[in-house]
């Protein structure tokens, strides 16, 4: 129990150093995200698969998603990429200041992105574009049109659910970061968070062609 | 504690914004190339304008480039095992109705075989893949 | 030698509810999770016993038909979702895998408390929708009859949905363990071969769960909202609900049979004493069947209307998960060989293992051949297959697996005796509930059948005394385990003179699992160098 | 190889079955070698390499990539052999003759319905003719059935959203267990039917005669056979017992409680309604299952049904 003392606080008493207790934690939040990319890939399969049964109807759905909104978003998401990992690096810089500016522009590009979002979605709901039984818009040709709208609601709605997941975490890291929780040693959430919003913008870059571009 | 810089990674803040408008300069690519047609090459541009972006976020804001190997393996693991769901789902999904003809040969002379259909009509109760339904496309080959 | 009881364990530093409910103790959470998991065995064998019972006959004996469904689907979810898939990766993995690569707990202790939330959760969704209208769609939820049952389907989904998760923390949870939290020296090739197949099951887990996860919220959003993807009436497609289904569920048959083939190879080698045979090629084939077993999801849909092109592609991939399964059966009969064989209850269980999960095997190759699965699927050939796989290889380890370590969790032992019978009646009463539903099987005796015709009584109501048997062979290791916990002779802390790292510690160990840090001093099968002091046997060898 | 086919296959009816139960008894036979070997050297070991008096010694360790390159590459071969032959008969089992004669088989809950090209129809009884091949054209009406034969070993799942399609060639007079093999409900265990192999001249026969009592039959007892023939027994009960349906015991002339409350009196009507569109009125009570027989049934079949079912009193 004397050990203890000599460790740093945030050190677990199972791990013997904090390297070990870094690459633990980074370790199982890549399989965290392998967990997450089979996650959306049952629902990548699924469009994968109704595509290639209906590539015409999709073709036709696509046109009525807005292609600016959707590019928009993708320069958001993009940026506020950046910004976390600038965020990251800053902290690895040792720098608190500029690491909770660059948290809080992430926090607030993801919020852009919600809010663009939100017009898209209500204008279809409005239309009628829903998916399933729900749907009740004329005019695209094909069979089943509503079964793109299923897969686009699905997909960007489990990715949108992702984004507000990071809103939170975020803002919890801002906190954080604010009370000086965070050092050039340990900044481990900080960077784990990192990874995840990476992967929701990795994932937002093949929902943009495959939804707004080529349908 | 050895080389703490290298097993942090602080990366060039140049390299950063590099990447970041990469990204972006891909982004506006990708967009202006899709108000044209090229065909089937749509998917294949499209996608692999988005394979390369992906590559790009994994390499360098997610450090895969300069991290130990294992979170290398463990990412492309979850590609490889994805790819694995959609290409084996589709061999079935693609096929449907469909005997490989080859096989088939010796039989063909004197079979009906039941495959895919070259003209596509809707059935009586509702299909998903209309296109590959063998009901009224059991081809005589007499 | 006399051994006592060592004053301070893990069992007695905390006490009180609270102690243990809110405990990060690798291995009070493993008791926990036994708890909880031998409970639903148990719900699981109740309904097994009634089935059999309402079999006995034709006609009506206990249920209609309606009962009768409910009855099956729900012995299939709960013994599927709730015992076999978290019983030995969660119980003997989250208590033995730490000890035996010398780790103070597993990597992230937090995360696996609250794994054991996760299932409980789980559990009491599963236990609300037996309540709340039950469940008729067997454990597969095969779309349209899904999405149209009127049971409880959107609880008993939500309870799979919510153990996916347990499940994939668990997963998570020891793979980052065995990366990172080996001894000092320890390399991948002395790990023993228990934590090669927990690591191997673990991959599976975080791979494939995830797909479970979202397939099953995909069922639940058609049935609630009407997405209509797996609806033929709205354009959906159900043979693409199993193709869903399967890349989890082919998989999970893995989750549940390689950390039971880990069991054996540690049984094998430490009742034999001596060095496993072809150490490498055990370890790999966990990985190797780990692979190939994503690749062969089709072989349960060859009549389900897929392509042909499809199922002879998995038909052909099929086979190449046998090679494994037989790699390891010649190795750990190999290791026999020139041993010193004790033919103690753990070791009666892995020889029940190696004979039935043979016979499981056998007709594995049967089922996976194209055109004789045209004739055996869904019949009792199947049925008979699984539970020769699940429960007399599974099963069998698992019970070997506790009988094995049970000295170890508690520190004291159980009756020889009593133990010895208890192997002997489940392996005839198993045989016998089973071996003759092979026969049923292939004269075309579908599965999920509340009546039957006449000429299948007679061989009905032979499996269903098969069953009977078993069932008090389970309440009699109930009873001697449980009162072995009490009043068990000590054990000492290595009673069975193995060389795993597990039984350097005393009996029960410490909370901290080591007296500092344990270093490596002999590989885990090093029986042609070293064998463990005489430790005394509380009981006779015969 | 004639001890396995008698102890675990059924008799074989079609021209696949021989391969497919040769292929059977191939792996029957090396899989209880191998198996025979297996449990033999266990317990020899056991026996032999038995621990004396609780000693043991440390031995030394024999390794042999020999022993494991040998083990792998047997097995390997023998389970190709057995691939391909499996693959062969499969593809046997999925290519049909040109010369075959096509049904269209509908499966609904819970019972088989047959449509013949010549305009013939069945329920439950599918009649083919011996030695000629018949193609089955498969569809469901709700959910996922399986269309199996034991003795044909055929097997087929019966999808709502396409058809598939099986096809046997039967090689003897008799009847047939068919089932469904796919879960599908309540009766999903009743789901039975026969398949009546009848020689060529008799099919014939068969096909062109119409409905309607045979000779010397009486309305009642021709709708007594009506009554199993289209599968009725499955849902409706003789004996006064609750089953899907109302039991048809005493139900002529009975005061029935419909699902909207109003009353009626069972009456030649009310079946004939009940037999064609049976969501109109339905007992109170019962689940809305039963499918309309309109285009199955002929008025004659109707009353047939109506004189059996006034002759079952309480």
């Amino acid at each position: 129990m004397s050990q203890i003392t000599e460790h740093p606080a945030h050190l677990q008493h199972h791990f013997t150093d904090v390297h070990q207790q870094a690459e633990s934690a980074k370790l199982g939040m890549w399989i965290f995200l392998l967990t997450e990319v089979l996650l959306f890939g049952g629902l990548f399969c699924f469009y994968a698969i109704y595509r290639s049964w209906n590539p015409d109807m999709f073709h036709n759905a696509h046109a009525f998603l807005n292609v600016w909104m959707g590019a928009t978003n993708t320069v958001v998401l993009i940026v506020s990429s950046l910004t976390m990992a600038l965020a990251i690096r800053s902290m690895q810089l040792g720098k608190r200041k500029l690491t909770m500016w660059f948290l809080a522009g992430t926090v607030l590009l993801a919020c852009v992105f919600m809010v663009i979002k939100y017009f898209e979605y209500s204008h279809k709901i409005h239309l009628g574009q829903l998916p399933g039984k729900w749907y009740f818009f004329e005019g695209i040709a094909g069979t089943n049109p509503h079964i793109f709208f299923s897969a686009y609601f699905l997909m960007t709605g489990l990715h949108g659910f992702h984004v507000l997941g990071g809103i939170g975490v975020i803002t919890w890291l801002f906190i954080k970061t604010a009370r000086g929780s965070f050092s050039p040693e340990y900044y481990t959430p900080i960077e784990m968070t990192g990874l995840y919003w990476h992967l929701v913008d990795l994932i937002w870059i093949f929902l943009f062609p495959l939804f707004y571009l080529i349908g | 504690m050895k080389d703490d810089a290298a097993q942090r990674h602080i990366l060039p803040l140049n390299l950063y914004l590099a990447v970041g408008s990469g990204l972006l300069v891909l982004t506006v690519i990708t967009v202006v190339v899709a108000q044209m047609d090229f065909g089937p090459m749509n998917l294949l541009i499209a996608m692999g304008i988005a394979v390369i972006k992906a590559t790009l976020v994994a390499m360098f804001f997610m450090h895969l480039k300069y991290d130990n190997k294992i979170y290398m393996l463990v990412f492309s693991g979850s590609l490889l095992f994805l790819g694995v769901f959609i290409i084996f789902t589709m061999f079935d999904t693609l096929r449907r109705g469909d005997i490989y003809e080859e096989i088939a040969e010796p039989y063909l002379k004197e079979a009906v075989i039941y495959r895919k259909a070259e003209t596509t009509t809707a059935l009586s109760h509702p299909a998903a893949d209309t296109s590959n339904t063998a009901s009224d496309t059991v081809t005589s080959d007499h | 030698m006399e051994h006592t009881i060592p004053e301070k364990h893990y069992l007695n530093e905390a006490t009180g509810w609270k102690s243990w409910l809110m405990t990060l103790d690798h291995k009070r959470i493993g008791i926990l999770y036994m708890i909880m998991v031998m409970f639903s065995f148990f719900l699981g064998g109740v309904f097994a016993l009634l089935i059999r019972w309402e079999l006995l006959s034709p006609d009506k004996i206990l249920m209609g038909p309606e009962m009768y469904n409910q009855a099956f689907s729900l012995h299939g979810i709960i013994m599927i979702f709730l015992f076999i898939i978290p019983s030995i990766p969660a119980i003997l993995g989250n208590f033995v895998m730490p000890l035996m690569i010398g780790a103070k707990d597993v990597a992230f202790p937090r995360l696996n408390l609250a794994s054991w939330y996760i299932y409980v959760i789980g559990f009491c969704f599963a236990v609300y929708a037996l309540f709340t209208g039950g469940i008729d769609t067997g454990w597969t939820f095969y779309t349209p009859y899904s999405s149209e049952s009127t049971t409880a389907v959107i609880p008993i989904l939500t309870a799979a949905f919510v153990l996916g998760f347990s499940s994939i923390f668990t997963g998570l949870n020891f793979i980052v363990t065995i990366h990172r939290l080996r001894a000092p020296g320890m390399t991948w090739f002395q790990l023993p071969l228990f934590v090669w197949a927990i690591y191997a099951t673990a991959l599976i887990q975080v791979l494939a769960t995830p797909v479970l996860g979202i397939t099953l919220a995909l069922l639940m959003l058609e049935r609630v909202v009407g997405i209509g993807i797996f609806d033929p009436a709205m354009g959906g497609d159900p043979v693409l609900f199993q193709h869903f289904f399967w890349f989890y569920s082919h998989p999970a048959v893995y989750i549940m049979i390689l950390p039971g083939m880990g069991i054996i190879s540690e049984l094998i080698a430490t009742f034999s004493h001596r060095r496993i045979f072809g150490y490498k090629f055990i370890a790999f084939s966990s990985l190797g069947i780990a692979f190939t077993g994503f690749l062969v999801w089709g072989h349960h849909m060859f009549v389900s209307g897929q392509s042909d092109l499809a199922a002879v592609i998995f038909s052909f991939l099929t086979f190449f998960v046998g090679i494994p399964s037989g790699i390891k059966i010649l190795n750990w009969i190999a290791t026999m060989y020139k041993g010193s064989i004790s033919l103690d209850t753990p070791m009666l269980w892995a020889l029940s293992f190696l004979i039935l999960f043979s016979i499981g095997g056998f007709t594995g190759i049967v089922l996976g051949t194209l055109s004789i699965d045209v004739h055996l699927h869904d019949t009792y050939f199947v049925v008979s297959h699984f539970h020769y796989v699940m429960v007399g290889g599974t099963v069998m380890a698992i019970f070997g697996g506790l009988h094995y370590w049970w000295p170890k969790i508690w520190g004291r032992m159980y009756n020889e005796t009593l133990a010895r019978i208890a192997v002997v009646m489940i392996f005839v009463g198993f045989n016998i509930t089973f071996f003759v539903q092979f026969i049923m099987g292939t004269q075309g005796m579908p599965r999920r059948y509340a009546t039957y015709l006449p000429q299948f009584q007679g061989m009905h109501g032979f499996s269903s005394i098969g069953a009977l048997i078993m069932g008090v062979g389970f309440l009699l290791i109930a009873i001697y385990l449980i009162y072995a916990i009490f009043k068990g002779k000590p054990a000492g802390p290595n009673p069975w003179r193995a060389l795993t790292m597990e039984w350097e510690t005393p009996s029960p160990p410490t909370a901290g699992n080591f007296e500092g840090q344990p270093i490596l001093e002999h590989g885990p099968y090093d029986y042609d160098k070293v064998i463990p002091e005489n430790a005394l046997k509380p009981y006779k060898t015969i | 190889m004639d001890t396995t086919r008698s102890l675990f296959l059924p008799p074989q009816g079609s021209t696949v079955a021989s391969d497919v139960d040769a292929l059977f008894g191939f792996i029957f036979w090396i899989s209880l070698f191998f198996f025979v070997g297996v449990t033999a050297l266990t317990v020899y070991f056991c026996i032999k390499y038995k621990r004396k008096d609780g000693k043991s010694e440390t031995t030394p360790y024999i390794e042999s990539m020999a022993l494991e390159i040998t083990w792998i590459v047997i097995p390997t071969i023998l389970l190709m052999v057995i691939f391909v032959w499996g693959f062969q008969d499969f593809v046997r089992l999925h290519i049909v003759p040109a010369n075959s004669m096509e049904i269209k088989v509908t499966g609904q809950k819970w019972f088989w319905s047959y449509n013949y090209e010549e305009g013939a129809t069945g329920v439950g009884e599918l009649v083919v003719p011996v030695g000629k091949p018949v193609k089955l054209l498969m569809s469901s009406k709700d959910v996922i059935h399986s269309f199996f034969v034991p003795a044909f070993r055929i097997k087929m799942d019966v999808l709502p959203n396409r058809y598939t399609i099986t096809w046997f060639e039967a090689t003897m007079t008799g009847e047939f267990e068919i089932y469904c093999t796919e879960f599908c409900g309540k009766g999903h265990s009743e789901m039975w039917g026969t398949v009546k192999v009848l020689p060529q001249d008799e099919f014939d026969k068969w096909l062109e005669a119409g409905s309607g009592p045979g000779e010397g039959e009486s309305m009642k007892d021709y709708g007594a056979r009506m009554f199993v023939k289209n599968a009725c027994n499955t849902c409706h009960s003789l004996d006064g017992s609750k089953n899907v349906g109302p039991t048809f015991q005493g139900l002529f002339g009975r005061r029935e409680v419909m699902s909207d409350g109003t009353a009626i009196t069972v009456d030649e009507n009310y079946i004939r309604e009940s037999v064609l569109n049976p969501m109109a009125k339905q007992v109170a009570g019962f689940d809305p299952v039963m499918p309309t027989y309109q285009g199955i049934l002929k008025d004659v079949d109707i009353d047939g049904l109506i004189a059996y079912i006034k002759s079952l009193e309480n």
